[in-house]
C-alpha cells in the first residue's frame, strides 16, 4: 500500500513537538508528562510499522521521498528519503526509545519531564539524521543531537558527568566540524547539497582523500574507532541508564551510517586506497580492546569497551570489500561484508542495549557499578540473572542469538578478502566470550557476595516488560534474520556498484 | 622658502613628543590630558598644513569636527578626573590598573 | 517427521524450564522424559526404515535463515545412515540419563531447571547431528557448548563448579575459533554452505592454495581440514584442548555420563566423519589428525593411573578413548571411529552413571582411597561396572572389543606416515587402559573397607530408578557389539554417509577376511592387544590387591615422572598462568598505558592543558596599564611605517 | 624671506612648549606651556592664510579648555613633590622612542615622498576671505557633520555635569510640582466640636 502522508517527516517531528509538549507540561504534573511521553513514543514506533510494511524491498532508491526548498540562498533543500540501510536504523531509535522512557518511568527523580522530552527530541534528531538526504540538513540534524544527548548525561549523569559530557560533546563536534567543510566544498562544486548530486559529482584522487578523510575525521570518532574511542567509556559510565541505552543502541551506529552513506559512495576511490588503514585500526580495535575491556573493574565500562570491538566488525565490514576485489578480482563477498555489518549494527543496538539495562537494573538497587560489589546476585535475582546470562551470551556471539548473525557474515567476507583478517577477526570469539563469561561469574554466579546482593529484589513487572521484549527482538533476529537482510540486499548491492566505480 | 614637508615634520615631532609624554608620564593624569591635547594639535596641524598646500578647504573644515571632539573629550576627562579625585585622593596613573585581564 | 524429532525436546525443555513452578516437580521430568522418549522412538523407526527397509537418505531444508550476496544460508535436514545410527545413540543415552535423574537429583532444589537442560542439550545435539549444512552444524555445536556451560555450572553457588563451566566453555570457544575458520575457507572456495554442493566441489577445492605466508602456498584442503579438525579437538577434548574436560566433572554425575561421555564429545568425531570426503584429499590433515589421537589416547591414559577421583578417572578414559576414535578417523577406518563411539557412549555412560551410584550411595565423597570392598553393599552396581570395565578394556566378545580390536588392526594395516607411532601409542594405550579400569574397580569394589564407620551403616543399593537404567546400559554393552560388526563394519553401512578414497580404506582389506563375529574373537587371539589387555589387568590385581603397599614403593622412585603426571603435564598450569594471567596483564597494560595515559592523557586532556598553558600566558599582556598600551600602539606604529618605507 | 624667519621662531617656541608641557614638574606650568603652544600655532596657521581656524583655535582651545584645566588643577590640590618620581627611570626609553618616531617621520617626509609630489609651493589663494568661504562649505557640503558635532558636544555637556553632581541628602529645595499638586483633602479635616455656651 503507497503512503500519500508525509511519513517521514511526522517521524521526525512528532516526537520533537511531544517532547518540546512533554515539557512544557513541566514538572508539576509528572504522571501527565510520563504517560504522555509514553504515549508519543509509542505513536512513533506505531508509525514505523507502516514505513516497514510498505518499503519496498525490491527497490534501491529513495522511498518515501519529501522534497521542499529550504534555504533557497544555499539551495539547500528540506529533502527526505530513506533506502534499506536508514530503515532498519530508524526503527531501532523508534523501538529502542519506547523501552528507554518504559525503563526511566520512576527511577528519575530530578525534573523526570525533561528527561523524558530530552529523549523525544533526541529521538525525531536521530530519526531526522537517518532519512536527510540533503547535505545540510543530515549535518543540522546530527549537530543537534548531540545537545540532548549533552544535557542528558550532563545533568541527570554520574559523578564526573560535567567531565564526561563535556569531552563526549567536544570530541564529536570536532569530528563533525570538519565534515561541514567537506560538505560546503562539494556544495561549492555542485550547485546544491543534494546527496545524489554529490554521488555523481567527479572528484579528482587529492580533492577524495581530503574530503574522505574529513568524513573519516567525523565517523571515525562517533564508531568509535580505535584511537579516538576514550569519550565512550566515560560518556557510558556518567550517563544515566537511559541515556547510555540510547548512546549505544543509536548513536554509535550513526558513525557506521555515515560510512556507507557518505564516504563509501562519494570518495571511492580514496577509500580503496585508504581502506587498509580502516581495517587496521578494525582489527587492532577488535584485539587492543577485548583484552582492555578484560581488566574493566566497572560494569559500564566493561559493556562499553565490548561495544567498541563490536563496532570494529562494522568498520570492518563496511571495508573489506575493496581488499576483497583486491584478491579475488572479484566483487562476490562485498555486499556480504556490508550487509554483515548492517546486522551487527542492529543487533548490537538490542545486546548493548540490553545489557545496559541490565546494569541499570542493578544500579538502581545498589547503586553501584563496580562488578567487585555484587557476586551470586542469581540467588537473590534468578530472574534477571537469566535475561543477563542471555544478553551475555549474545554479546559473545552465540549462535541463535542476533550476535552470531553480523559477526559470522563479517568473518565470511573477511576470510574472502585476506586469511589473516579472517584471523583476527575470530578471536573476537574467543576474547569476547572471555570477557563477558569472567563478568558474569563474577556478578551472576557464585556465593551471595554480600548482605547487599542478598537483600536485592528480583526484576519488577516494568524491568521484565523490558528486557523481556529485548530478549524476543535478540532471539528473533537470531534465529530468522531473512527479513532483515532481504530488506537490506538491494541498497547494498547498489552501494557496492557505487563503491566500485573510480571517480576521477 | 617653506614649502610642506617643513609642516609635516613640525607636526610629526610634536606628535612625538606628546606620545613621549604620555608614555613618560607615570603620574599625573591631568599632563595626561594635556598631552592627549597636543597630540591633536599636531593632527589639525597637519590638516591645515595640507589644506593651504593642496588648494582644498575640505581639511580646514575637518579641523572644526577635531577641535569639537577634542574640547568633549578633554571636558569629560576633566569630569572623570574630579570623580576619581574625590574617590582616591589621587589620581596617579600608577593605580589606575584595574581593567587588567 | 524429522521436525517432530527434534522439536519434542525443545518444547518439553520450554515448558520444564520457564514453567518449572507451574508443573511442578513431577510434570517437570515427566514432560522432558516424554519429549525424548517420543524422539527417541521416533528415531528408531527412522533407523529401522533407513537400515532394514531401504528408504533413500532424506535431505531437505525447513527454512531459509538468511539470503545475502548469492549465499543461501538454510536450516535443514540430512538423514542417511550415519546419522540415524547417531541419534539412535543420543536419544537412547539422553533417555537413560533422564530416568536415572529422577533417583540422583531427587532432592536438588534446580529440579525443574536440571530437567530443562538436558532436554535442551538433546534438542542442541539432535541439531548438529541432523544438520545438513555448515550453518546449522555451527549453530548446533555452540548450542551444545552453551548447554555444557550452563550444566557443569548447575550447582552455581559453588566457586569450582562456576570456574569450571566458564574454562570449559572458553576452551570450546577456542575450538570453534578454528572451526569458524574453516568453514569461512569452505565457504571462499565453494560459496555455499550445503553439505551436497561442498562435497561437490571437493575436487576444485584440492586444486586450490592460500597463500598464508607469501610465496608459501598453503593446499587449501590441507589448512581447511586442519581449521576443522582444531574444532572437533575444542569440542571431543583432544590433547591442547583437553583441559576442560576433568574440571566438567564438577557437574552432576548425569551430565557427565550424557555430555562428557556418550554425547558432546563425541560431535567432534562425527564431524570429522562427516567430512570424510573433504579429510580423504588431504593427508597432512588426516596424519595431524592421526598424531594428535595417538598421544592423547596414550598420555591421557597414563594420568587416569595417578588419579584418585572416581569420577575423574572415568573422565581421564573417556579422554584416552576419544583419541583411539581420533586416530580410527585419521587411518579414513571412519567406520571403525563411529563404531567404537556408538559402543563408548553405551559403556562409558554405563561407568560414569555406575560411578554416580556409588558417590550417591557414598553420600558424595568421591575419592576411591576412602571406598573399598562395596562388592558386598552394591551388587548391582558393582556387575554393572565391571561389565562397563571388561567392554571399556576390549574383553573378547563384549562391545568394546570389537570396536576396539577392529581400529587397532585397522591402525596396523594403514601406511599414512605417522601410524607407526599410532600403533604403538594404541597398543600401549591397551595395556593402560586396562590397569586404570582395574585399579577403579578394585579399589572401589574390592580390597579392605577404608570409609568410616557412619557411612558404612548407610551403605546401601541405589533405588531401582537408578539401577534400572545401569542395567539398561549394560545390555548393549554386552550385545551390541555382537550384533553389530558384521553389517556396520564390513557390511558398508556407511558407505552412503562416508566417501573413503580406496587406497585408504583399511576396513574394506580386513573386511576380505572377516567371517563373523566368532571367527573374529578367534582371530584376536593371535594379535598382542587381548594378551596387553590380560596384562594390564593382572598388574592390577598385583598392585592393589596383592601386595597394596607397591604402588607407594613404585611411586617413591619414579617421583619426578610422578609429579609430571600429577599435575596433569602442566597444561592447567599453562593455561592459568600464561594465557590467562597473561591476556590479563597485556589488557591492564593496554588500559593503564594505551587508554588512560597514551590517549586520554596526551592527546584529549593533554592538548585541554595546552590551550590553558598558552592563555594563561597571554594574560599577562593586558597589564591594565595605559602607558603600556601607548607604547605597545607606538611600536606598532614605528613597525608599520618602517615596513612602509623600507619595504615597498 | 620673512616668513621664513618667523616660520623657524614660532616652530621653535612651539617646540619647546611641547617639551616643556611633558617635561615640567608643576601641572600649572604644563598648563601654560600648553597654552604657549596654541598661541605658537595659531600664529603658525596664520602664516598658512588659514586665519579663521587660528582666531577659533585661540578662542576654543586657550579660552575654554585651558581655562578648564587651570581651574580642574587649582580645585585639586595635588601635591606636587609625590607627583614626580618615577619620571627619570623612563626618561631614556622615552626620548629614544620619540627620536625614533621623529626620524621616520622626517625620513618619510624629507627623503622619500612615496609618490606624493610635497614639494611645490602653495598655490595662490581664491579671492575672498578664507571665513566666508569655510562658512559657505561648512553649511552646504558639511550640513549634516556639522550638526552631529554640536550633538557630541551636547552629549560631554550632560556627561560633565551627571559625572560630578553631587546631590547632598538634607537639601531643602521647594519642589514645584509636589506643591501643585496638592489637593484640599490633604490639608483640611472636618473635626466635630460639641458647642459650648458661655457662661
Amino acid at each position: 500500500m503507497q503512503i500519500s502522508w508525509p511519513i517521514l517527516s511526522v517521524l521526525t517531528w512528532l516526537p520533537i513537538l511531544s517532547g518540546v509538549l512533554v515539557m512544557l507540561v513541566g514538572e508539576r504534573q509528572v504522571g501527565v508528562a510520563r504517560w504522555l511521553a509514553l504515549l508519543s513514543s509509542l505513536a512513533a514506533l506505531a508509525i514505523s510499522v507502516p514505513l516497514w510494511l510498505s518499503f519496498d524491498t525490491a527497490s534501491a532508491a529513495l522511498q518515501f521521498v519529501e522534497r521542499v526548498a529550504w534555504i533557497p540562498g544555499l539551495h539547500a533543500e528540506y529533502y527526505l528519503g530513506i533506502d534499506g540501510i536508514a530503515l532498519p536504523l530508524i526503527v531501532l531509535t523508534t523501538f529502542s526509545t519506547v523501552l528507554v522512557i518504559i525503563a526511566g518511568w520512576t527511577v528519575i527523580e530530578k525534573r523526570p519531564s525533561q528527561y523524558f522530552a530530552s529523549f523525544l527530541i533526541m529521538e525525531g534528531l536521530m530519526v531526522g539524521v537517518f532519512s536527510a538526504a540533503d547535505g545540510l540538513l543530515f549535518y543540522v540534524f546530527w549537530e543537534a543531537m548531540l545537545i540532548p544527548m549533552f544535557i542528558i548525561i550532563g545533568v541527570w549523569g554520574g559523578v564526573r558527568r560535567v567531565y564526561a559530557t563535556i569531552k563526549f560533546f567536544l570530541y564529536t563536534f570536532l569530528g563533525s566540524v570538519l565534515m561541514l567543510v567537506a560538505l560546503v566544498y562539494m556544495y561549492l562544486k555542485t550547485g546544491s547539497y543534494e546527496l545524489a548530486a554529490f554521488y555523481r559529482l567527479p572528484l579528482t584522487m587529492p580533492e577524495q582523500t581530503l574530503i574522505f578523510l574529513s568524513f573519516f575525521a567525523a565517523f571515525a570518532v562517533k564508531v568509535p574507532m580505535v584511537p579516538v574511542h576514550t569519550w565512550l567509556p566515560d560518556a557510558h559510565v556518567e550517563a544515566p541508564t537511559g541515556g547510555s541505552v540510547i548512546l549505544a543502541a543509536i548513536m554509535l551506529k550513526m558513525g557506521g551510517y555515515g560510512f556507507l552513506r557518505f564516504s563509501l559512495p562519494i570518495t571511492p576511490d580514496a577509500s580503496r586506497s585508504l581502506d587498509w588503514l580502516v581495517i587496521g585500526l578494525s582489527l587492532i580495535g577488535v584485539v587492543y580492546i577485548g583484552l582492555v575491556a578484560l581488566v574493566q573493574q566497572d560494569m559500564k565500562k566493561l559493556i562499553a569497551y565490548s561495544s567498541i570491538a563490536h563496532m570494529g566488525f562494522v568498520t570492518l565490514g563496511c571495508f573489506v570489500g575493496y581488499e576483497i576485489v583486491a584478491s579475488t578480482g572479484s566483487v562476490q563477498g562485498a555486499t556480504l561484508g556490508l550487509s554483515g555489518a548492517m546486522v551487527q549494527m542492529i543487533s548490537h543496538g538490542l545486546v548493548s542495549g540490553a545489557l545496559f539495562l541490565c546494569v541499570g537494573v542493578l544500579y538502581d538497587r545498589l547503586h553501584t557499578r563496580q562488578i567487585s560489589a555484587y557476586g551470586g546476585v542469581i540467588n537473590a535475582m534468578p530472574i534477571f540473572g537469566a535475561f543477563m546470562v542471555l544478553f551475555c551470551m549474545a554479546n559473545a556471539g552465540l549462535p541463535g542469538t542476533s550476535g552470531f548473525v553480523g559477526e559470522f557474515m563479517v568473518i565470511l567476507a573477511a576470510f574472502r578478502a585476506n586469511f589473516w583478517f579472517a584471523f583476527v577477526a575470530a578471536t573476537t570469539l574467543i576474547l569476547g566470550a572471555a570477557y563477558t563469561l569472567w563478568l558474569v561469574k563474577r556478578v551472576v554466579f557464585g556465593e551471595v557476595g554480600n548482605d547487599g546482593v542478598a537483600s536485592l529484589k528480583d526484576v519488577n513487572g516494568r524491568e521484565f516488560l523490558v528486557l523481556g521484549v529485548l530478549a524476543v527482538a535478540v532471539l528473533a533476529v537470531g534465529v530468522y534474520p531473512k527479513p532483515l537482510t532481504d530488506v537490506l540486499e538491494p541498497s547494498l548491492k547498489h552501494l557496492v556498484s557505487l563503491m566500485m566505480l573510480s571517480k576521477t | 622658502m617653506i614649502g610642506l614637508p617643513h609642516f609635516l615634520v613640525l607636526a610629526g615631532v610634536l606628535f612625538s613628543i606628546a606620545v613621549a609624554g604620555i608614555f613618560l608620564n607615570r603620574k599625573n593624569l591631568i599632563v595626561l590630558l594635556m598631552c592627549i591635547e597636543l597630540m591633536l594639535l599636531a593632527v589639525n596641524f597637519n590638516f591645515v598644513a595640507f589644506s593651504r598646500f593642496f588648494g582644498d578647504l575640505d581639511g580646514q573644515i575637518f579641523v572644526f569636527f577635531i577641535l569639537t571632539v577634542a574640547a568633549a573629550e578633554s571636558a569629560i576627562g576633566l569630569a572623570i578626573l574630579v570623580v576619581l579625585f574625590r574617590e582616591r585622593r589621587g589620581i596617579d596613573v600608577e593605580s589606575l590598573n584595574r581593567l587588567r585581564g | 517427521m524429522y521436525i517432530a524429532v527434534v522439536l519434542a525436546p525443545l518444547i518439553a525443555s520450554i515448558l520444564a524450564g520457564l514453567l518449572g513452578r507451574v508443573i511442578g516437580r513431577v510434570g517437570a521430568h515427566s514432560v522432558t522424559i516424554l519429549g525424548v522418549a517420543v524422539s527417541f522412538v521416533l528415531s528408531a523407526l527412522i533407523f529401522k526404515g533407513q537400515a532394514f527397509d531401504g528408504q533413500p537418505p532424506f535431505n531437505g531444508a525447513v527454512y531459509t535463515w538468511l539470503v545475502s550476496d548469492g549465499i543461501t544460508m538454510q536450516i535443514g535436514f540430512l538423514i542417511d545412515h550415519l546419522t540415524t545410527l547417531m541419534m539412535v545413540v543420543v536419544t537412547f543415552v539422553s533417555l537413560m540419563v533422564h530416568i536415572y535423574t529422577i533417583g540422583y537429583m531427587h532432592d536438588d532444589p534446580g529440579y525443574q531447571r536440571f530437567f530443562a537442560y538436558i532436554s535442551l542439550f538433546t534438542f542442541a545435539m539432535l541439531m548438529l547431528v541432523m544438520s545438513n549444512n555448515f550453518l546449522q552444524l555451527f549453530f548446533g555445536w555452540e548450542a551444545v557448548g552453551l548447554v555444557s556451560y550452563l550444566l557443569i555450572g548447575f550447582w552455581y553457588t559453588r566457586p569450582t563448579a562456576i570456574f569450571a563451566n566458564m574454562k570449559a566453555f572458553l576452551v570450546n570457544r577456542v575450538g570453534d575459533f578454528g572451526f569458524v575458520l574453516g568453514i569461512a575457507g569452505i565457504v571462499y572456495l565453494t560459496g555455499s554452505l550445503d553439505y551436497q554442493t561442498v562435497f561437490g566441489m571437493k575436487q576444485a577445492m584440492a586444486q586450490h592454495s592460500f597463500a598464508l605466508f607469501e610465496g608459501q602456498p598453503f593446499n587449501a584442503m590441507t589448512v581447511i581440514c586442519i581449521c576443522l579438525f582444531i574444532g572437533a579437538m575444542g569440542k571431543s577434548a583432544q590433547v591442547p584442548l583437553h583441559v576442560w574436560l576433568p574440571d566438567s566433572m564438577e557437574g552432576p554425575t548425569p551430565i557427565s555420563a550424557l555430555i562428557h561421555a556418550a554425547t558432546m564429545v563425541t560431535a567432534g568425531i562425527f564431524m570429522v566423519a562427516r567430512m570424510s570426503p573433504l579429510f580423504e584429499l588431504s593427508d597432512t590433515a588426516r596424519s595431524f589428525v592421526l598424531i594428535i589421537g595417538a598421544t592423547t589416547a596414550l598420555f591421557m591414559g597414563f594420568l587416569g593411573i595417578v588419579n584418585n577421583d572416581i569420577k575423574r578417572v572415568v573422565a581421564y578414559s573417556t579422554l584416552s578413548q576419544l583419541g583411539y576414535m581420533t586416530v580410527a578417523l585419521g587411518v579414513s577406518a571412519y567406520g571403525a571411529g563411529i563404531f567404537h563411539l556408538m559402543t563408548h557412549a553405551f559403556f562409558k555412560a554405563l561407568l560414569f552413571l555406575a560411578a554416580g551410584s556409588v558417590i550417591m550411595a557414598m553420600h558424595h565423597e568421591q575419592d576411591m582411597r576412602q571406598m573399598g570392598g562395596l562388592r558386598k553393599y552394591l551388587p548391582i552396581t558393582y556387575a554393572t561396572s565391571l561389565i562397563g570395565s571388561l567392554a571399556l578394556i576390549g574383553f573378547p566378545g563384549f562391545s568394546g572389543f570389537f570396536s576396539k580390536d577392529a581400529l587397532i588392526e585397522a591402525v596396523g594395516e594403514s601406511h599414512l606416515n605417522g601410524a607407526g607411532y599410532a600403533y604403538f601409542c594404541v597398543l600401549a594405550g591397551v595395556f593402560v587402559t586396562a590397569l586404570y579400569s582395574f585399579r577403579m574397580i578394585f579399589m572401589t569394589f574390592h580390597g579392605p573397607e577404608r570409609m568410616d564407620q557412619h557411612t558404612r551403616e548407610h551403605l546401601h543399593e541405589s533405588p531401582w530408578v537408578v539401577t534400572v537404567p545401569l542395567i539398561l546400559l549394560a545390555i548393549p554393552s554386552v550385545l551390541i557389539g555382537w550384533v553389530t560388526v558384521g553389517p556396520l563394519l564390513f557390511g558398508g553401512y556407511f558407505d552412503g554417509a562416508i566417501v573413503v578414497a580406496p587406497e585408504h580404506d583399511v576396513l574394506k582389506e580386513m573386511g576380505a577376511n572377516f567371517e563373523g563375529p566368532v571367527q573374529f574373537i578367534l582371530e584376536a587371539f593371535r594379535a598382542p592387544a587381548l594378551y596387553l589387555a590380560a596384562a594390564g589387568v593382572l598388574s592390577a590385581y598385583v598392585l592393589y590387591l596383592v601386595k597394596p603397599e607397591m604402588p607407594a614403593k613404585i611411586r617413591a622412585r619414579v617421583e619426578p615422572l610422578y609429579r609430571v603426571l600429577d599435575n596433569k603435564y602442566g597444561f592447567d598450569w599453562f593455561n592459568e598462568h600464561v594465557i590467562a594471567a597473561g591476556s590479563r596483564s597485556l589488557g591492564k597494560l593496554f588500559w593503564t598505558i594505551g587508554d588512560e595515559t597514551l590517549i586520554d592523557g596526551a592527546l584529549v586532556n593533554g592538548s585541554a592543558r595546552a590551550v590553558e598553558w598558552t592563555s594563561a600566558l597571554v594574560r599577562h599582556v593586558q597589564s591594565g596599564y595605559l602607558y603600556h598600551y601607548a607604547f605597545a600602539m607606538i611600536m606598532g606604529l614605528a613597525a608599520l611605517l618602517a615596513y612602509l618605507l623600507f619595504h615597498t | 624671506m620673512l616668513t621664513t624667519i618667523l616660520f623657524y621662531v614660532f616652530s621653535a617656541v612651539l617646540v619647546g612648549a611641547a617639551l616643556g608641557v611633558v617635561l615640567s614638574r608643576n601641572p600649572v606650568h604644563a598648563a601654560l606651556c600648553l597654552v604657549l603652544a596654541f598661541f605658537n600655532s595659531a600664529a603658525l596657521w596664520l602664516l598658512l592664510e588659514a586665519e579663521f581656524l587660528g582666531i577659533v583655535l585661540v578662542l576654543v582651545y586657550v579660552g575654554a579648555v585651558m581655562v578648564l584645566f587651570l581651574f580642574v588643577v587649582m580645585m585639586l590640590d595635588i601635591n606636587v613633590a609625590q607627583l614626580r618620581e618615577g619620571f627619570t627611570r623612563y626618561a631614556p626609553l622615552g626620548a629614544m622612542v620619540a627620536l625614533l618616531m621623529i626620524g621616520e617621520i622626517v625620513y618619510a617626509v624629507w627623503f622619500r615622498q612615496l609618490g606624493v609630489n610635497l614639494a611645490g609651493s602653495a598655490p595662490a589663494l581664491a579671492p575672498g576671505s578664507n571665513t566666508a568661504a569655510l562658512g559657505e562649505l561648512l553649511y552646504s557640503k558639511y550640513m549634516l557633520p556639522s550638526e552631529l558635532a554640536s550633538v557630541v558636544l551636547l552629549v560631554a555637556i550632560v556627561a560633565a555635569i551627571v559625572l560630578t553632581l553631587r546631590r547632598r541628602p538634607n537639601l531643602k529645595q521647594q519642589d514645584i510640582n509636589a506643591q501643585v499638586a496638592v489637593r484640599s483633602i490633604d490639608r483640611v479635616r472636618i473635626m466635630k466640636v460639641d458647642s459650648v455656651t458661655r457662661s
